[in-house]
């Protein structure tokens, strides 16, 4: 039976007042803005000087690659990454953008831990051990041309001298014009597929790295897209990600992608929150603006059974997935499933919310709205569905690559 | 029997889909932003009288008929939807101005809306629900409602009480109004039955629009993966990709078939036209969804992002299931006519 | 808008007569012994003495190629095609199975008319002239290793002296064991593929062609699904149907492939025959046994709405593409629509029927049950499901073949 | 917490898997063919004391658990699912013996049913519907009915009335039953809630035969498709299949999960065990409808004979979501919890 400690309990109690007093509202403004928090919003320095959303302990920045945590018992330390995924969930029901805004290395912090050398990960992660004020990284791959074909990136990188010239642009980088680093993929040459990747530490005001543009959203408006040029941005050798040695074999790569077996489950876990938020609002209008007794009621309320199956559903495929990671098992069919099960599952729970509010619903001031608009992302980013059905395919029964 | 449209509707829908192409799709989303259709589209549109179609000569309409306005509704909303609930007068509440006995009451707010003046509302009430205006087009100002609930019809006079910003239909602009206290002007009891045919006329009118919407996703959407190469094909040639496209093309095949039978029933004075034209809406919308979401979803991430229309689509799609009614109102009302309702084409045939 | 014509209304009444009497308790009892009715049965003569299940005019013999008919009014023309569309639905309604059962020349005939030279098919089709007993055509392509890949048939054929041999082995033969003569399909050399295919007319008691089963299926019992061999088959020169000169170009194999621009969308016309039954019974079982007010009832009643409308827009599907056709104008993706939208559709509109009869659904003796085996096989016959998608695919966006 | 089962439960399911494998599996159809499971499977069965798995001891029974029950059937069901519903007593009634505040009578029942004796059927009833047994398996003979109806239980004592051939389930036989003037043994008033408990029970039966065929359906569908070539590359390898085969190997990944924290709530004493318990029965059904569908559709024309497992194995799955109340029931008592249930891992946050 999933259940929860003590301790879990108090961290969710925790994100659950910042995502009250917080995360909700400023998710509300950015929404009718149209654009994310500023990098100086007071929330962030809160967010700082904790250290994390919720504490030092536990937060974004842990995964189980983390062992240098004090606290070494095996089944708490199991707990970990289920925290994690529990702090996404409830995160995301408060709101999804700004969870994905709260300061921290990000993705590019996970690219760091997995590849970088002892050198690197001192030298970009210390900073976030400033709790003065807020600091960000981020990790650039997709291109304007190439979304789920990742091999394909056009960026180049060549070496002149002891430096690496950059050239080429990026799109979709979360956080990317408020981050102190991007860790960047580009190729050595293009006609190497994969095995012409390197990922390079480029910080900000290195010159020719131009923000292009913050992007304009459907929803998810919370967080900082970011589209960035690289016109001929020279970074120093030590900024090539894991060092030299690390892509003569093709782990430079792979290194990227196992990060997704836990980033996978944790982002479906965003989409348990967002649909458990459409439903309690959902039920809540049951309660307030239905006829007590009678047919549309109890419509209602089996197509929120149905929400509710599905969302618990998506839930334990998630914890499921980050709970094998735990034990040091392998994942990667169980990250799919939980990526490819949760989202469309949740654009339903949004869309049945709708319904129920009928008319009502298609308004701005009422939450659903604006979750509607928020949700579809979660299909795309980290693996569009259609990658995740090519991942389970090939596990299960050993799809070819080129099928 | 034919599937053929006469040619008079075949050249109206031909002349609005030229009209969609040259002057609504180019501004769509300028207009999404102004919160209105630029006055020179206005115009254009009025030529094609087009809240004129599907109202009789008496109430000032050149009876071209619902089947007519359905296709020219499509084809306009194929360019641009944006801005036709608010265009559009009596548009969604036609039936309701048809079916109200009060002939001196329905024809001043038609020609109100005629002359775009002032416009009205269709309100699908049911007796638990507070009754009000979520959300109506900004402009022209709204003045009267139509308030529907079961067979019983009321005309309001409502007063606008500020925006109602909303999930798409943003350059209709946008308002919200209260009910309770308005000064009624009528209350008629229509003949049984009567009621489904007004919700109906709203219904195809959705319908329509959706099904615009829907052409026009599906389209973009073939366009752009079959230019688009990923993993060494163009998108739409991974087969994965092809059988979910030929899958919502086939569904939004059939919703047209639907929708054209329906407005023809209701042309032709089918008692259960209203049956038909909500079975329609309710094809349509499941149908449209699943394109406009493809739509977005097979461009990834750009398709969240506004440089392209699909996620504008996306939303007109989702609104057009929620406004009068919404699928409550909607499935009731099949619900309730599928003991009574004969096939279409025979009498269903009984058990031996 | 839809409507009927007098003559079409005549021929449904007729239809439905012959159905109510004859078709559904033949169909119950074949579901019952697990064979199809005996060739000898006298409803097959009956129909064999009207010269079709409902008159000469019109019936399943029936197609647009068909004009040495004296009718030769466009406007009445046009509606023959849809009039063999509606005789095979409201066929289906009574027993599918049994529908498909009824003597006349079947598949084999829609090929000899199509592609057979005019001696053959003077020479096949008199048969069945003969009113004095019911006679059988049938069509023989697919075999045991290859279902939807027509492309790959093994059965051999090669010439010896005036004769052809043929040797192989073919499944899914309907009427195969009774029929008089079977259009089969062999290839001269499996490595060219459809250009190696040859199609023979080969009669009864011709030494070799041996049936080796009649199949033992989960529904649809009321026609025989015959296995044969084909034992160093000798067949004679004349019998090459079309004639040597017919597959100098690739024209022979699409010929078949032609025919099933009109017996897709026909095909799926059974499925909204089917489907109907199980509404009809349903809507039935909901007067007489539901509580006369409340929630289940509602539901039922909602959910029996949505069956209606399924099955109404798949009948408009096939309408249309059969509309198409007796205009003259290509209707192959209209077919495919038909034939891709109906079976998963008539599916759940019988599985519907189910959940409304609930447990009594289970039972043999209430009609439900019965059709909710014979359905499936919808979905697989005629092109799967999975073929009509690559169809659609094809026509609307140019997938290339080896998609 | 932990996804891991006990070792005790997963020696117990191995058990049942070798034993499926061994025994069940090959002689299938026979046993469908002759209405039973030959007695040296039942012997091997009731070495497994499959019966008392779910009872106390008490009642006779080795009280391992709904968990290990369900894990026990899951494992079985996918060798042959056939005889379960006869051999497993009072297996999906064994709520309805747990509830019954007659202890005396509960034991006499559980005692009939465990020595293989007699079997009693579990009837979901619903006031506006007359009661009758539709469909029980025909061996051993039928004795006794639970009747729940609400929080309503009764113990009513039946006589068989003849053969009733169903869809699925050959090789338990079947038999119907009339309840008018059947002689009531006992009626209770059970707590408030306890009706779905006693009904969670029986769809924990049938969510965990379904997910057994279904996991041996997927099993088959990709050893099948993945052998046969079709257009020069396996069946499984078309793009457009795998991906079908990937959703639905998802969407039974994710039941039985539901139905493993479902059966492990029930253990654990948690009052909306029968919630989820019916919840994971939802989840399952449609899973394995769609798995076991699919089955049958990429077999082609071979999956719709009896040469193959394919079409036996579809028709279970539907007749899994006809039993026990079928749909209504069960979504009745989902929306009856959707406001009262608090959420699984912690309360459901309101709205700020």
């Amino acid at each position: 039976m999933i259940g929860l400690d003590r301790r879990s309990r108090d961290i969710l109690d925790e994100v659950r007042d910042l995502g009250r007093r917080y995360m909700r509202p400023i998710g509300l403004e950015s929404d009718r803005s149209g654009l994310p928090p500023p990098a100086e919003h007071p929330f962030y320095l809160i967010c700082a000087r904790r250290g994390g959303l919720v504490s030092r302990e536990v937060g974004e920045d842990e995964d189980r690659t983390d062992t240098g945590d004090s606290d070494d018992d095996p089944a708490r330390l199991a707990w970990k990454p289920l925290r994690a995924l529990l702090i996404g969930e409830e995160s995301a029901y408060w709101d999804r953008g700004v969870a994905l805004s709260l300061p921290g290395p990000g993705l590019g912090g996970a690219a760091l831990r997995t590849t970088g050398t002892a050198e690197q990960r001192d030298r970009f992660l210390s900073v976030f051990t400033d709790h003065s004020r807020a600091h960000w990284g981020a990790m650039a791959m997709t291109e304007p041309g190439a979304g789920s074909d990742v091999a394909r990136i056009q960026t180049r990188a060549w070496r002149d001298g002891d430096e690496w010239v950059l050239e080429g642009s990026k799109m979709f980088c979360s956080n990317g014009a408020r981050a102190d680093w991007v860790v960047v993929w580009a190729t050595v040459d293009p006609a190497l597929g994969r095995d012409g990747h390197r990922a390079f530490v480029v910080e900000r005001g290195t010159p020719g790295f131009e923000v292009l543009r913050i992007e304009h959203k459907m929803g998810s408006r919370g967080y900082e897209t970011a589209s960035f040029a690289l016109d001929g941005v020279r970074v120093p050798e030590a900024n090539l990600l894991g060092g030299e040695e690390l892509y003569r074999s093709r782990e430079g790569f792979k290194g990227a992608m196992t990060t997704f077996n836990l980033t996978r489950p944790i982002h479906a876990a965003h989409g348990v929150g967002m649909g458990r938020a459409a439903h309690d609002f959902a039920i809540q209008f049951v309660r307030d603006d239905y006829p007590p007794q009678g047919r549309r009621k109890e419509r209602a309320l089996e197509r929120l059974a149905a929400v509710r199956r599905g969302l618990h559903t998506a839930r334990l495929i998630c914890m499921h997935a980050v709970w094998l990671a735990s034990q040091g098992r392998p994942n990667a069919l169980e990250a799919s499933y939980a990526k490819l099960y949760t989202p469309p599952m949740v654009l339903m729970a949004v869309s049945t919310a709708l319904d129920i509010l009928g008319e009502a619903g298609v308004r701005n001031d009422r939450m659903v709205e604006k979750l509607y608009r928020d949700v579809k992302i979660l299909d795309i980013g980290e693996g569009t569905q259609q990658v995740q059905r090519i991942v389970v395919a090939r596990r299960l029964f050993g799809l070819p690559r080129d099928a | 029997m034919s599937f053929a449209l006469a040619p008079e509707i075949e050249d109206l829908a031909a002349a609005a889909g030229r009209l969609a192409a040259r002057s609504l799709a180019p501004g769509a989303r300028r207009a999404e932003a102004e919160g209105r259709w630029p006055p020179e589209v206005v115009e254009v549109i009025h030529s094609l009288a087009l809240g004129a179609l599907d109202l009789p000569a008496v109430l000032g309409g050149v009876a071209a008929g619902a089947l007519a306005k359905v296709e020219v509704l499509e084809a306009l909303a194929a360019g641009d939807a944006g801005g036709l609930p608010a265009l559009d007068q009596p548009g969604p509440a036609v039936g309701a101005v048809l079916a109200c006995p009060d002939t001196a009451a329905a024809g001043e707010v038609a020609a109100a809306c005629l002359a775009g003046v002032a416009s009205c509302a269709l309100v699908v009430a049911d007796p638990g629900f507070s009754s009000r205006i979520e959300w109506a087009p900004g402009w022209p100002v709204l003045r009267w409602a139509w308030v529907i609930a079961g067979d019983d019809l009321a005309l309001v006079e409502v007063a606008p009480a500020g925006p109602a910003p909303a999930l798409a239909f943003h350059a209709s602009g946008s308002t919200a109004a209260s009910l309770g206290g308005a000064p009624v002007l009528g209350r008629w009891r229509l003949p049984d039955g009567a009621g489904v045919s007004v919700r109906g006329r709203a219904r195809l009118w959705a319908a329509a629009v959706s099904l615009g919407v829907g052409r026009a996703a599906l389209e973009a959407t073939i366009a752009y993966t079959t230019e688009r190469v990923v993993f060494a094909k163009p998108v739409a040639h991974h087969q994965g990709n092809a059988f979910d496209l030929a899958v919502a093309a086939t569904g939004l095949h059939g919703a047209g078939l639907l929708l054209r039978d329906a407005a023809a029933r209701v042309d032709g004075g089918d008692r259960d036209g209203g049956f038909w034209a909500t079975q329609a809406w309710l094809e349509t919308i499941d149908a449209v969804s699943r394109v406009t979401d493809l739509g977005i979803q097979l461009l990834g991430g750009h398709g969240f992002l506004v440089d392209h229309l699909a996620e504008k689509r996306f939303r007109e799609a989702r609104m057009l299931g929620l406004l009068w009614g919404g699928r409550d109102a909607a499935d009731a009302d099949v619900a309730a006519g599928s003991m009574s309702v004969e096939g279409p084409l025979f009498a269903e045939t009984a058990q031996p």
